[in-house]
């Protein structure tokens, strides 16, 4: 099931309103239920899919985060990195902007190599400090909204799907609703 | 007016049927009895693409039929007389089909209530390799394998008054004799068994006054200690109150068969009784736990209390219940029918 | 749209009821964007909307696998065939089928044609396990069961 | 035997090959049963198996939901069954099929009697979803998409 | 003779169609061409159950035929005789309906290369409260819609010779009279439409020393700013090309009718040329890259390069492709055909 | 899955065969793949499934635990509560076995009472501890065969699917294969 949810989670994010920086005009595009116009030098916000469109064809840019704001919440999350309820709020597609970001540091090749290593350790370090917490919370039982709040949709689905387990094996294997 | 009827040729059908290309698929039309089903069932069972049975399709290639002066079978524009023979005698002996062979033969000479046909006699000889026995003896079930008193209450032809279907006065009457419970036939010494027999045509009597102790020792065939005169009634039995399915299976899956009879002992052996027969506009309505339609006819048309022409049903607490051995329907086992005067 | 539609599914423990005539609204815009476009901003955009229609057939079967819950509205119909794949299965594997060479036998509920066989309703035929379960779906037969 | 098979299905990542000569020696076994019982014990006995075919079929289904393995031998007609459904579900909700009043059309491709009406190859009806789903899956139509 | 010519009803194959009972579940046979396959769509429409449509089964209670005589309907057993009027114009007319009605009818008409049938003409001018509008004019499609270059581009009936399937002759004829490229026929003063017309005439006259002005100026029917002509060309050309469905999708739902016809447009637009027609046992083959048979058919026979009793295949490099409005078969859109000497 | 996979040990465990004391003499019993006979007196091992229906008739008694092997379990997982490696191995059906001394507890009614509630608030602790513990060992991807072995299959079957949501969390999401 986790797997059935991660996936459509990865779908909807297609859907999903991106903010992208507009390099020529663009439109009027009618996608069938919402027609679409984007003006150059304009920031806007479009669907993911239609947002990688375009940007394949340089005509828009998707914002992404930068090695500075990562290393920020890097440091925000280590200062108590056992304490799951000091899990950091940040950017709700924060796992989807840490892949853009690598994208385009692969994109500059050798020049991007130092800063993509650097990327790419910080982001490991990251989710796995994360999820520590998470699973945590999932096995204390912790349920939270502001700490809920706190995680991004990816992360609240793995916290679920591991009470769920919990859940289940408490009903299942000892027959008590308890834990 | 006789050089109209033609002369069975069964081993005419029997090539028909053996030239049937196994990769056809094929829909056979049959009526609806234990010989039909079974000689069809293995025929089927060797196609190698779908092929049903059909009881009313009017577009099959293989027809069974019955007519008023005997069977036919045809293949496509090919039709050939086979006269009293069964169809299962048509259908080509091997070990795994020895049993549904001699059922659909057996059952067909059951219920036409005649003696085995030259046809039938020679082929059953010609595999007494197999394992087929015939013998000249009583025509009472299982007298190799049961004790004589289940025999004599699961003689539904000759129907024995007060003994047929009831094993006290079954066990009465061996006990009478001075034979103990457990004896089979093959047991008893020529004077015991003179007696039993004796006792046998006398009871029969009772309905039937020409009876002679010839007329209940027939041609008896068995294979293993299968005797076909019991699964004859067993599949009579069964196709009444469950259905075709159990007979395709069984076609299928010979060793079935075992597990059937013992069912059907088990359910004799309690016993049955037949209660009033009544008549009305559409059936004979017939007061009796014994839950068979079919072998209901059987004995009742050796009492004179039915005839051929009209549906048996059984009477059923308010229920009136028959099969579709009897009726044109696509329900099959006990199947309730509304009675009417 | 879709993307609600499969937002809503996967926040909600049950199945939620998705009528046919919601399907129907939603279906008869992006038919219009098929007939009307061939280009690739449409094509991506098609494949968008059936990916996500994709993911809620999973959402929905899952609930089903995990729970027998049963979606209703314009999807019942794949639950009713979900719960007949299961009981053949069950039938299969428990010996309450009547076998003939990877065939089971089956019995014909109203007059048809099958394999090119006119068949009445109470004929017998075997059919192998995708075309019996197919029929049976459609109500042309119904498998023999030893004991039903 | 059923409880051998269910065990190696949950110990394996991928689905398990299990053959319809393997599923028809366990079948035969219990159809015996079935004919020759029918006390509480082998009803009890016949239910265990039951329950272990239904657990069977949850967990292959789960393995073609989760990583869409499909499951070989005797029952690949399950998964067959099942990439049509997905076909037919993305379809409606993507806008590829034509509709009426809930009926979809559909081409036939083989002579056949449908809702009493004698069809040729190649001619046009309207069905519901589940029938249509069903006489695609026995070879009988194939819904008419607005692209193919 | 003449007396058994019976005379056209359409009004009681009107009245027949509309006695069916909404949740019958119903087949009507038709022939495959755009009129029969509308007006049967429409039909189904409004059916509650499971309905059909068949081009060859023996079995339907309604049926649409085209004999040498004209076309009847049939209902069960009463058969009613229309003439020459379309199938399409005997379906109710509603808001809804009113895009496919028009465009059976106008396919119809062109098709069989008639004017509208009295019928046909009564029952569009009892809907003009509906919003159609029927004028004396130019057989060339959409001229209030589209510039005149695209309309002379799509004239199929008449065939302009050099300038039909030619945006740059078009262009160049129309650029010759001093009109502007982007200009619509109703914007055109009388001169210039009187030497448009002129120019026009004298072109067809190369393939039909007989036309005159009169020969291209008939009724015309329109519906908002869909002209039944275009519609007509477009839904001939989708059905050779697509197949069935897309007549029955547009039956259903009429709003994709601008879609379609901007594709047509687009399709055309693009400019087509017609090659050698060679003739063979079975086909007239034509060496062209517009993909319509159908429309290829209507060119040739005003230029006598064909005759109706053979089907019209395309060469498309080695492929011979035609449509199931020639053949019979099941395939649909274009279907690739063996072709022999 | 991790409840259809839990739904599939619960029933493979009623063909698992138990120790049963035997009261009387029973069979032979044809049950298709195998014949039984039990005699009087003896311990036998034969199927769940067939054990509880003879038991209910008081012909057999299935072994369960008993209140003092429960509490020695408890004190030793309580021992090192909170290092995951200090998992005790015990019965692989021990959930099972104290479902059936629960009920034992239970058909003694007042009787049973007193150590009932004892037996489920041991049960509590130490299914709490068991799992925390199992957790923790699939949060660090600790996959060692010595403290698999430990799990019973209930436990194993809870830990592989926290390490699969693990897994694919940082596959789908973080795109990297790490952990």
């Amino acid at each position: 099931m986790f797997k059935v949810l991660l996936r459509a989670l990865d779908k909807l994010q297609l859907t999903e309103k991106k903010k992208v920086a507009v390099f020529d005009d663009i439109g009027p595009l009618d996608l069938g239920f919402t027609e679409i116009s984007l003006s150059k030098g304009s920031e806007d916000e479009i669907p993911l899919w239609l947002a990688q469109h375009l940007e394949k064809q340089n005509l828009v840019k998707i914002n992404s985060i930068t090695t500075e704001e990562l290393g920020k919440l890097l440091f925000q999350e280590k200062q108590n990195s056992t304490t799951p309820a000091s899990l950091v709020k940040t950017y709700p597609d924060i796992y989807f902007r840490i892949k853009k970001l690598e994208e385009e540091l692969k994109a500059k090749g050798l020049d991007g190599l130092e800063e993509l290593k650097k990327v790419k350790s910080m982001v490991n370090e990251i989710s796995l400090i994360r999820l520590r917490k998470i699973i945590q919370l999932a096995s204390l039982n912790i349920n939270d909204q502001t700490l809920i709040s706190k995680m991004t949709k990816e992360e609240y689905l793995a916290y679920l799907s591991m009470r769920k387990i919990i859940t289940s094996f408490y009903g299942g294997v000892i027959g008590s609703s308890a834990n | 007016m006789e050089n109209f009827i033609k002369e069975p040729t069964p081993e005419e059908a029997k090539k028909l049927i053996e030239s049937i290309n196994k990769e056809e698929s094929i829909c056979i039309k049959i009526p609806y009895n234990v010989d039909a089903i079974l000689a069809a069932s293995l025929i089927i069972k060797y196609m190698e693409n779908p092929s049903a049975l059909s009881f009313s399709s009017s577009n099959c290639q293989l027809e069974f039929s019955e007519k008023e002066e005997g069977k036919f079978v045809r293949f496509k524009n090919t039709e050939v007389f086979i006269g009293n023979s069964s169809f299962s005698s048509l259908v080509p002996i091997t070990t795994e089909d020895i049993l549904p062979i001699l059922t659909g033969i057996s059952s067909s000479v059951v219920l036409e209530r005649r003696n085995f046909s030259d046809w039938e006699l020679s082929i059953m000889k010609n595999s007494e390799n197999l394992g087929i026995t015939i013998e000249k003896n009583l025509k009472i079930p299982s007298y190799h394998d049961a004790p004589i008193f289940l025999s004599l209450a699961e003689s539904f032809d000759p129907y024995i008054p007060t003994v047929t279907g009831s094993r006290e006065n079954a066990i009465a009457l061996i006990n009478e004799i001075g034979i103990d419970e457990l004896s089979k036939l093959t047991e008893l010494n020529e004077g015991a068994l003179n007696t039993l027999i004796f006792k046998i045509v006398s009871l029969i009597m009772k309905i039937n006054p020409k009876v002679t102790r010839d007329d209940i020792i027939t041609d008896r065939v068995f294979y293993l200690n299968y005797d076909s005169l019991e699964l004859a009634f067993s599949f009579i039995y069964f196709l009444d109150t469950i259905g075709s399915k159990i007979l395709v299976d069984f076609a299928l899956n010979q060793s079935i068969a075992g597990i059937l009879i013992n069912k059907f002992r088990e359910i004799i052996g309690k016993g049955f009784s037949i209660g009033q027969v009544t008549e009305d506009k559409k059936f004979f309505i017939v007061d009796s736990n014994l839950k068979s339609p079919t072998l209901l006819q059987l004995i009742l048309l050796q009492t004179q209390k039915v005839r051929k022409d009209k549906p048996i049903v059984i009477k059923d607490g308010n229920k009136l219940l028959t099969s579709r051995y009897f009726i044109n329907t696509e329900e099959e086992g006990l199947i309730e029918v509304e009675g009417r005067d | 749209m879709l993307d609600e539609i499969l937002n809503r599914e996967i926040s909600s423990e049950t199945p939620e009821e998705i009528s046919l005539s919601e399907i129907q609204k939603i279906s008869q815009t992006l038919a219009k964007i098929r007939i009307s476009y061939d280009d690739e901003i449409h094509k991506n955009e098609i494949k968008v909307y059936e990916e996500l229609a994709e993911s809620l057939f999973e959402v929905r079967l899952s609930k089903y696998l995990e729970d027998n819950y049963k979606g209703k509205g314009f999807d019942e119909f794949v639950f009713n065939i979900l719960d007949k794949i299961k009981e053949l299965y069950i039938s299969l594997l428990s010996g309450n089928l009547i076998f003939n060479d990877g065939k089971i036998l089956c019995k014909v509920m109203k007059d048809t044609i099958i394999e090119n066989i006119e068949l009445k309703k109470g004929d017998l035929i075997f059919l192998d396990l995708q075309k019996a379960l197919a029929l049976w779906t459609a109500e042309y037969i119904t498998p023999c069961k030893i004991v039903s």
